[in-house]
């Protein structure tokens, strides 16, 4: 036993966000003051943001460096980098959008922000593991972080409802992602990635393993037809959690998938990819279409963030370097609109929540005459999400079917932008609602609350939205290593 | 000596019929239990598979699955609890509220 | 100043949209106007330089060319050529002439609408100047944006139908064009013009290309049968809105014809071009008697432009030098009658709220310059000779009849319909009885809306007169395309000169 | 004085352009006075230049009256190289000096006509002002038309004047018949002008190469190239013909001309009588070298002429509207220049079109005084007696109507009768047509003379209020009394003017042989035959004015008796044998009724029903899949589970593979 | 022998885990769900895990199962439709693709390992210190992750479980 032997560097940033929990939990438990609910509680959410910062400086200048990895189990590799950065940057925003949104309904601040911190260890371990049961124990931590958040607005029926759903299927999830772990196991004798690539023989264990950890992800995903959850789980969560969990669990379940299919070389992409591309279409048509008759802007924005992976799920069908890099920079840019459509969604958000916690389209009805700054930031953020230049959405769907294309997935790219046709309808109908709609006279809709860190949110992700395509490519990075998962 | 594979068909009969309750339970309290079952049957195999690999990972693997459990079922009741105290009720069919 | 090397496009396709933003930050909402159109006239004055620097010898001019993106070699490349150029100095000429017809009859959000119209012109230009597919296809589905707002928010009763239509639509035409600018770059590992046009690819790839970058271009001319978003787009848009849809963004589909398909893939040519001759023939025809039983003054115009750019599309798929020169200039005939057909409506509308045909009559009593100006523009579009409509029509139907002599009979005949319903409309507007008591006390034209209207007279009258001025700078861009379009090792009968 | 040419050419079309720009600019400005005077020295130094321009040309040899001038290239693509170019040769500068020469007595008169308006108050300046920079751009536009030296030019004009007239005839804006009479001039024009575009399209296609500026020289020079018969040749010139019938009224185009006459009279007797009309047979005799070598085409012109002359003279007959009857006229006087140029008269029918200027624009003034004295009625049927009333007026109408009826000596005379003669040689039953026509002719002409200006008042109160007018109109028709009475002389039959020592005999003929060169094939004729011809033209003539003398001023029974015998045809006369019904039924109604068709059920119905078709399609399939969310736990756990086994059935399958 | 034993066993399992799924009153359930658990503790033990067979007991029959029963007391059990609300066709859809699921999973298990007897492991090796012994070295990342597991656990339950008062009361 040597501990010091222990490249600890490796998980230096999880533990830092590990830390800022235990601190935020200590520091609330000593100080508890007694707070009123609607009294912002300014302590936590500062602890929060500075950890948070903390860690994504830390994964940032280990950004470029060399791969390294802690007793084969979790890899530290520019991919896991990136992928901390995403995960962290879309918990700044939650936090952002939670500030001044959480004590409408809830007075344990510090719980709730350990909680997300916790999430946010779980998603990095995701990114980080090369290892079964690293992984298994990753997903448990940030899914179980999640029901709970899902149902954190105890006294409102529809979050308890979520928490019941997300949690029930997500437990039943569980189960065959352990099962698919296990023949995994069965196959190799071991459940480290670099075992799975030696001994894997792409037998029935193999491959059965690797379907019923595709069903598991693919529930984490979203991905239909495990999809079914997720629309209810977000609307019923409080905004701030919807926002986080369309953008981070998706993003560190990508990695994790994607470093699930690379772990098995024995068994080839031409075995998987198609199942893949079948269901990223099924995915993005179905989250697309369904998305088109909604009322709630939330639930909408739940469609869509359907929809969205069947685009990104694009990214992992292609296997190759162009695709990842597609993925991961369609995930940033998704964290820019998704996170800023989700901030507009909560400044939306009827104070007196009614049997759903909600924000009709009809809400929105005549913002560009009562705001018209948000509205004209929400129509960036729904034209972004539409894929029309020059916003960043764009160019994130621009290099997805680029890549497919280049794969030979040009089915795939053409399904994407048809379905990107149909989505335009959807997020129309609220560009529609803002901009050629007057507010009904009496009572008109509550004026919008747009706290202070609520527009710095969402001056971030506009300015994400509007300038990150312009001037960044994929090319952050040379994950080509990642690829070949060594 | 019984072969490993009666203990991996065996568990996959009853991580079916967890899965069979799963679909076909209405109270959320039993469709837990079968989530549990389904958990413990995997643990089954892991640890027959263990015995057939000879090593430990799979015992390991069960040790850690079962304080996931654990915790699972700790917040899985919490969160029953918090819909009784809403709705009164623990069938799924009168929680759906959220839809379309 | 050496005009060759100043970023001069650059600088002509950005000025709008930093007007835009000076708008956005600016604090008194009375300058909005004033900055609007000084923005505006400094970018046609600015355009204007590319006529002072230009060379003639039908390649590109003030290239602009860096790296953008490179991820996807993605590149910021800009020139303007002999088919382009007038394009772009009709868009910087339309921008101040759209500025000054909105000044007094925006009434709410100025300011919005404002930034909408620069930021739109702006999109516009890009397309105009762009030789990389990507930054081509960014400016081209973002110059839906703005009008689609103009429609939505400042146009009349069913005006979010319209706007929905026109996005979706728009959108749906080119989506599957981005998957064949991938495609391309797929087999060749650029976007750039420049590159792809000396580039051969392979027969399946041009087939497949082209059929979608048609699409997309056809659903912007609008060909027969894609057209139908276009009436109710321009009769919901207000009067700039339409003038700016018609002048400046069908002209973006013509454009990408004349652009894209026709150097890009000549293999496919042969196969295709003679369909789209048959849908823009049947458009010139079909549009024209539609347009002749309309009831709304603006949808007949509407109708009018489908029928027009069905001439413009005859003249790009007969190749023949008369017929592409001749497209080219049509584009901006079209965009000066019909840009100035829509603010005549505009103005009538302004009036009286409506744009019923049955509405009016007589108003050449009441106003006598609105109806000058009515007539004339109406002949101009009828292809009067002498005025700028008909040099493109004779020199297109003459060009066609070089290659295809039935398709220019058959076209010519659209001109006959072109004269009936146009007169129709002027016979219920201007002619006849003044019957309906409200019109008897409209104002006439204010100085404004002559302001408005006479500089497109005049170059209506300029184009008709001398359109020499203009085909000398466009032969060697159309001789030049001709070659990329005639290349084919496919047997082809190439229309001579 | 030759080296002035192109700058007289030039002048030429300046001065009316000016006139336009000045009138239609500032007319309200300079007041009614100041528009007059702007229009008329227009129109006057016009009429100058012309006549220098005719002295400049009558000074060089015959054969070196050719002037080409090119003004400014117009468009160069390719092989096309059309400029914006003059040709002064003795046919253009011939159709100047009319068109400049019966425009400035036109007017004249117009300028006191027009201070009243159609419903007999003051013009106000704006209108008056109006009027004649729509007029001076119609001479500017007829005499671009005539001077072109392509027929890209030639079109220009061509659509040019066909412009005008659309303003002048609906230049009472205000009344329904004129607006949709100036409509309907201009669509059928547009129908004729289709020939001519595709005229010009198939030339450019035959002689691009050689001959891509389009221009008379160069083209005819081509010509030579192709067999006489030759199908594309019959197809040029049938097609040129075609717009030729529709500038010029004749069958099937001729139904425009009649409705014309909502326009002033003045415009009436300008372009609808004296100028414009007459560009179709113009534009013939200035394509003589394809019509040649196009027999087929040759023979259609001379029996279309032959056939409008007729029609046209007996729907005339039955004509109650002054200006109708008149109107009818032309179309049947164009008959006869068509049938001139279709027999190869060139210079006949040109000569025709001269004298016919003469007599037709004096015949309209004179209607237009008749219709100012009487405030605006036109009914022959309503009027009557008025000799005393207007005599002046009735003396210049009475020249002109005799004139028309070719009465001995005087210009239709001479003119007609060369068509004839022509005819006689060339197809005697084109000569019969064309006689029996000259007898209707003469009797509807005095037909009219005699309802109008004879017997008794038939509407006293109009009778009472007739007032002669003052000479600023009368005035200027004298000119062209002169002209009807003596013009006639400049194309006296070579023969007989030897014979009868006229210094003047066939002017016009030898004017205008470098062009046709006609003296090579018009020998024959001997002298006899001209003077036998000439006296049964001129007995017909007389013939026809004692008819309409002896049923309109006498009565006799037995002219009444063949009108009873007659009666069945009246109504078909009287409605003109249906035309404008027949061609509303077939072609006007029919393809509105498929343009609503279109409207209706091509594009709301079909294509945008498809279009919105789609959305709803999607719509539904959205609506389904948001009816698959059940909001039920069990449910959704069965569609996880269903995947489930899709996907690891697919995997197993895969292992098994 | 083992064999019998084993079938015995298996036989009590299963009908433990028909049990569960087929019982009408939720403490039943609990009661064959427990019923299970220890089967299954015997199989752990039988198979050289003793380690977890212990564990079994104390965590899963001695908590979980408590747990259950506790909440079921506390909530009342459910005697109801035992049914889900599932219509009928979907019903029968359920027990097809379980059905076919089984299938494919039996087929498949059943040929896919060696027939060969499995390696033989050191009696000791299912104890308390090797196993430890491989989660504190070889395993200690995700050891150390299920300790902020358990933390999020209880997190969570403090958040959910805290009695329902008034929001102006917090």
């Amino acid at each position: 036993m040597n501990l010091p032997s222990l490249a600890f560097g490796v998980i230096l940033p999880e533990i830092v966000v590990t830390a800022t929990a235990l601190l935020l939990l200590v520091v609330e438990m000593v100080s508890r003051p007694r707070r009123r609910l609607g009294q912002t509680a300014h302590a936590p959410v500062l602890i929060t943001l500075i950890g948070l910062l903390a860690a994504a400086g830390l994964s940032l200048t280990a950004l470029g460096g060399p791969m390294a990895e802690f007793q084969g189990m979790a890899r530290a590799d520019d991919l896991a980098h990136v992928l901390n950065l995403i995960v962290l940057g879309a918990a700044v925003l939650s936090v952002l959008l939670a500030w001044e949104y959480l004590p409408r309904f809830a007075g344990l601040s510090a719980e709730y922000y350990a909680l997300l911190l916790l999430a946010v260890v779980g998603m990095m371990v995701l990114g980080k593991a090369v290892e079964l049961i690293t992984l298994f124990v990753g997903l448990e931590i940030l899914s179980i972080a999640l029901y709970v958040l899902t149902g954190f607005d105890r006294h409102h029926v529809s979050a308890a409802e979520a928490a019941l759903k997300y949690f029930l299927l997500g437990a039943f999830a569980s189960g065959f992602v352990l099962y698919g772990m296990a023949l995994l196991y069965a196959e190799t004798g071991s459940t480290f990635y670099a075992d799975l690539a030696v001994r894997g023989q792409g037998g029935f264990f193999a491959l059965t393993g690797l379907g019923l950890l595709l069903v598991g992800f693919g529930f984490k995903l979203a991905v239909v037809p495990f999809h079914m959850w997720a629309p209810d789980a977000y609307q019923g969560a409080p905004t701030s959690v919807t926002a986080f969990m369309a953008v981070a669990t998706k993003a560190a379940a990508f990695v994790a998938l994607f470093r699930l299919l690379q772990a098995l070389p024995a068994v080839s992409a031409a075995s998987w990819a198609p199942v893949l591309a079948v269901l990223a279409l099924l995915t993005m048509t179905l989250g697309n279409l369904a998305a088109l008759r909604q009322r709630s802007l939330k639930r909408m924005l739940a469609y869509s963030s359907i929809a969205h992976a069947g685009y990104m799920l694009i990214g992992l069908v292609t296997g190759t370097a162009a695709g990842l890099q597609a993925l991961l920079y369609y995930l940033v840019v998704y964290a820019f609109m998704n996170m800023g459509a989700f901030g507009v969604v909560a400044a939306l958000e009827p104070r007196e929540p009614a049997a759903l916690r909600d924000a009709e389209i009809a809400a929105a009805e005549g913002l560009f005459s009562r705001k018209p700054l948000l509205a004209v930031v929400m129509a960036v953020f729904m034209l972004s999400l539409t894929g029309i230049p020059p916003l960043a959405g764009f160019f994130g769907k621009l290099y997805l079917f680029g890549a497919a294309i280049a794969a030979g997935w040009t089915w795939l790219a053409v399904a994407g932008v048809l379905n990107s046709v149909v989505s335009a309808y959807y997020y129309l109908r609220v560009t529609v609602a803002m901009f050629m709609k007057e507010p009904a006279p009496t009572p008109g809709p509550a004026q919008p609350l747009l706290a202070d860190s609520l527009a710095l949110a969402l001056t971030v992700t506009v300015l994400g939205t509007l300038l990150w395509g312009l001037f960044t490519g994929p090319w952050l990075l040379d994950l080509s290593a990642a690829v070949a998962g060594r | 000596m019984v072969p490993t594979t009666y203990y991996l068909v065996l568990a996959a009969v009853i991580f079916a019929i967890g899965a069979l309750g799963v679909l076909i339970r209405r109270n959320a309290l039993i469709i837990f239990m079968c989530v549990e079952m389904m958990l413990n049957s995997v643990n089954l195999t892991l640890v027959a598979l263990a015995q057939q690999w000879g090593n430990l990972i799979g015992q390991v693997f069960v040790f850690i699955v079962v304080a996931v459990a654990a915790v699972e079922v700790a917040v899985g009741l919490a969160i029953i609890m918090a819909i009784v105290r809403h709705k009164d009720t623990t069938n799924v069919d009168e929680i759906n509220l959220l839809r379309g | 100043m050496d005009f060759q090397t100043l970023p001069l496009l650059s600088l002509i396709l950005w000025l709008p949209l930093a007007g835009a933003l000076l708008l956005l930050i600016i604090f008194d909402e009375r300058n909005v106007k004033s900055i609007a159109l000084a923005v505006t006239l400094l970018d046609f004055v600015l355009s204007l330089g590319l006529l002072v620097g230009w060379v003639n010898d039908g390649s590109m001019q003030f290239v602009e060319d860096v790296a953008w993106l490179p991820a996807l070699n993605i590149r910021y490349h800009l020139g303007v050529d002999g088919i382009s150029l007038f394009l772009v100095l009709l868009t910087t000429f339309l921008g101040p002439i759209v500025v000054l017809f909105s000044w007094r009859n925006i009434t709410h959000h100025l300011r919005s609408f404002m930034v909408l119209l620069l930021f739109q012109q702006t999109g516009m230009l890009g397309v105009f100047l762009a030789l990389d597919l990507v930054l081509f296809f960014v400016f081209w589905e973002m110059s839906i944006i703005p009008m689609y707002f103009l429609i939505g928010r400042w146009g009349s009763e069913r005006r979010v139908y319209a706007a929905l239509k026109f996005f979706i639509y728009t959108m749906a035409g080119s989506a599957l064009m981005l998957v064949a600018i991938l495609l391309l770059y797929a087999q060749t590992g650029s976007f750039d013009w420049e590159v792809l046009r000396r580039t051969p690819l392979s027969p399946a790839l041009q087939t497949w290309a082209f059929l979608a970058f048609a699409l997309a271009f056809a659903v912007k001319v609008p060909l027969f049968p894609l057209h139908t978003w276009l009436p109710d787009a321009h009769v919901e848009a207000p009067t700039a809105g339409s003038v700016i849809l018609a002048g400046v963004l069908l002209k973006m589909g013509t454009y990408g014809f004349l652009r894209f398909c026709l150097p890009l893939f000549p293999d496919v040519l042969p196969t295709f071009l003679p369909w789209i001759a048959v849908l823009a023939l049947i458009g010139i025809l079909y549009a024209a008697l539609v347009a002749l039983v309309q009831k709304d003054v603006k949808s007949l115009v509407a109708y009018s432009s489908v029928a027009h750019l069905g001439f413009v599309m005859l003249g790009i798929a007969g190749l023949s030098s008369q017929g592409l020169a001749g497209a080219v200039l049509q584009n901006v005939n079209h965009g000066l009658s019909t840009g100035a057909l829509f603010l005549l409506v505009g103005m009538l509308y302004d009036r009286r709220h409506t744009r019923l045909l049955a509405e009016f009559g007589g108003l050449w009593k009441s106003l006598p310059a609105f109806s000058a100006f009515f007539v004339v523009v109406a002949m101009s579009s009828v292809g009067l000779p002498g005025l700028n409509g008909f040099v493109g029509e004779f020199t297109i139907l003459l060009g066609t009849f070089q290659v295809r002599p039935v398709w220019a009979v058959l076209a010519t005949l659209g001109v006959i319909l072109a004269a009936w319903y146009l007169l129709t409309a002027v016979r219920g507007v201007i002619y006849g009885p003044l019957t309906n008591p409200k019109n008897a006390t409209l104002p006439d034209l204010s100085l404004r809306e002559r302001l408005v209207l006479i500089p497109i007279v005049i170059l209506c009258f300029v184009i008709g007169l001398f359109p020499n001025l203009f085909f000398a700078r466009i032969n060697p861009a159309v001789e030049a395309l001709r070659q990329d379009a005639t290349r084919s090792a496919v047997v082809w009968q190439v229309p001579s000169r | 004085m030759p080296a002035l040419l192109p700058t007289l050419g030039t002048l030429i079309l300046l001065f009316p352009a000016l006139g336009a720009l000045v009138n239609g600019l500032a007319g309200r400005r300079l007041g009614r006075r100041g528009v007059a005077i702007v229009a008329n020295l227009a129109v006057g130094l016009a009429f100058i230049t012309a006549v220098l321009l005719f002295t400049g040309l009558n000074s060089l040899p015959p054969e070196a009256r050719h002037v080409e001038v090119t003004l400014w290239s117009w468009m160069h693509i390719g092989r096309l190289q059309v400029d914006v170019a003059l040709l002064l040769d003795p046919l253009s500068v011939f159709m100047v000096l009319v068109v400049t020469g019966i425009g400035l007595v036109i007017h004249l008169f117009a300028a006191e006509y027009m201070k009243l308006d159609d419903e007999h108050r003051p013009l106000d300046e704006r209108h008056y002002g109006r009027f004649f920079a729509y007029v001076n751009l119609f001479v500017l536009l007829m005499l671009v038309l005539v001077l072109a030296n392509n027929y890209v030019l030639l079109y220009l004009g061509w659509e040019g004047v066909g412009l005008a007239s659309y303003l002048l005839i609906g230049f009472w804006f205000h009344r329904p018949a004129a607006a949709d009479a100036g409509k309907k001039a201009f669509i059928v024009n547009r129908i004729g002008d289709f020939g001519l575009a595709v005229a010009i399209f198939l030339l450019f296609a035959l002689f691009g190469d050689q001959a891509g500026n389009l221009a008379f020289p160069a083209l005819f020079a081509q010509v030579e190239t192709l067999h006489p018969n030759s199908p594309v040749l019959i197809a040029v010139t049938l097609l040129l013909l075609l717009a030729a019938t529709g500038k010029s009224a004749q069958i099937p185009l001729y139904v425009w001309l009649p409705d014309a006459m909502e326009g002033p009279t003045p415009v009436s007797a300008l372009i609808h009588a004296a100028t414009m009309v007459t560009a179709g047979v113009y534009m013939i005799a200035r394509s003589f070298p394809l019509f040649e070598l196009a027999p087929v085409t040759m023979t259609t012109v001379a029996w279309i002429g032959g056939l409008t002359a007729l029609l046209a003279a007996t729907i005339a007959l039955a004509q109650t509207d002054l200006k109708r009857i008149l109107a009818y006229s032309t179309i049947s006087q164009l008959g006869y220049m068509f049938l001139g140029v279709g027999l190869g008269a060139y210079v006949a029918a040109m000569f025709h079109l001269m004298t016919h200027a003469f007599f037709k624009a004096l015949l309209f003034l004179a209607a237009g005084s008749v219709m100012h004295a009487l405030h605006g009625e036109l009914n022959i049927d309503r009027m009557g007696g008025l000799r005393a009333k207007l005599p002046t007026t009735y003396r210049q109408f009475l020249v002109g109507a005799l004139a028309l009826a070719g009465f001995p000596l005087l210009a239709g005379f001479w003119s007609k009768d060369a068509i004839l003669l022509k005819a006689f040689e060339k197809a005697p039953l084109l000569y019969g047509l064309g006689l029996f026509t000259a007898l209707l002719t003469a009797f509807y002409s005095f037909r009219a003379v005699y309802r109008a200006f004879y017997g008794q008042p038939r509407d006293l109160h109009l009778y009472e209020h007739a007032h002669e007018q003052p000479t600023g109109m009368t005035g200027p028709l004298w000119i062209l009394v002169v002209g009807s009475l003596l013009s006639g002389f400049l194309g006296v039959p070579a023969g007989l003017g030897h014979r009868m020592g006229l210094a003047a005999s066939d002017r016009v003929g030898l004017w205008l042989e470098p062009v046709f060169h006609t003296a090579a094939h018009s020998e024959h004729v001997t002298l006899n035959l001209e003077l036998t011809l000439l006296a049964v033209s001129g007995a017909v003539a007389v013939l026809g004015i004692l008819l309409a003398y002896g049923r309109y001023v006498r009565q006799t029974r037995w002219t009444l008796a063949v009108q009873d015998a007659l009666r069945p045809l009246l109504p078909v006369l009287e409605h003109k044998y249906w035309v404008d019904e027949l061609y509303l039924a077939v072609v006007v109604r029919p393809l509105r009724g498929l343009a609503q068709w279109c409207y209706r059920w091509g594009d709301q119905w079909l294509i945008d029903g498809m279009v919105n078709g789609l959305g709803r399609v999607a719509a539904t399939v959205g609506a389904a899949a948001t009816r698959l969310q059940t909001g039920l736990i069990s449910w959704y756990a069965l569609s996880f589970f269903v995947g489930v086994v899709a996907l690891v059935g697919y995997f197993v399958w895969m292992a098994a593979r | 022998m083992s064999l019998l034993f084993f079938a015995f066993l298996a036989l009590i399992a299963l009908i433990g885990a028909s049990g569960v799924i087929l019982s009408r009153n939720a403490v039943h359930s609990a009661l064959f769900l427990l019923l299970n658990f220890v089967v299954f503790a015997v199989f752990y033990i039988m198979l050289g895990a003793q380690l977890l067979g212990v564990v079994q007991v104390i965590v899963y029959a001695g908590a979980i199962v408590v747990l259950f029963l506790f909440v079921v007391m506390l909530i009342g059990g459910d005697i109801g439709p035992v049914r889900s609300g599932l219509r009928r066709y979907a019903r029968w859809v359920a027990v097809v693709s379980m059905a076919v699921f089984l299938l494919i999973m039996v087929l498949g298990l059943a040929r896919s390992l060696p027939p060969d007897a499995p390696a033989a492991m050191a009696p000791e090796a299912g104890s308390v210190q090797v196993v430890g012994q491989v989660l504190y070295t070889t395993y200690l990342l995700p050891f150390e992750l299920v300790s902020l597991l358990l933390l999020v656990g209880m997190i969570g339950g403090v958040v959910l479980a805290r009695r329902y008062r008034s929001p102006m009361e917090e």
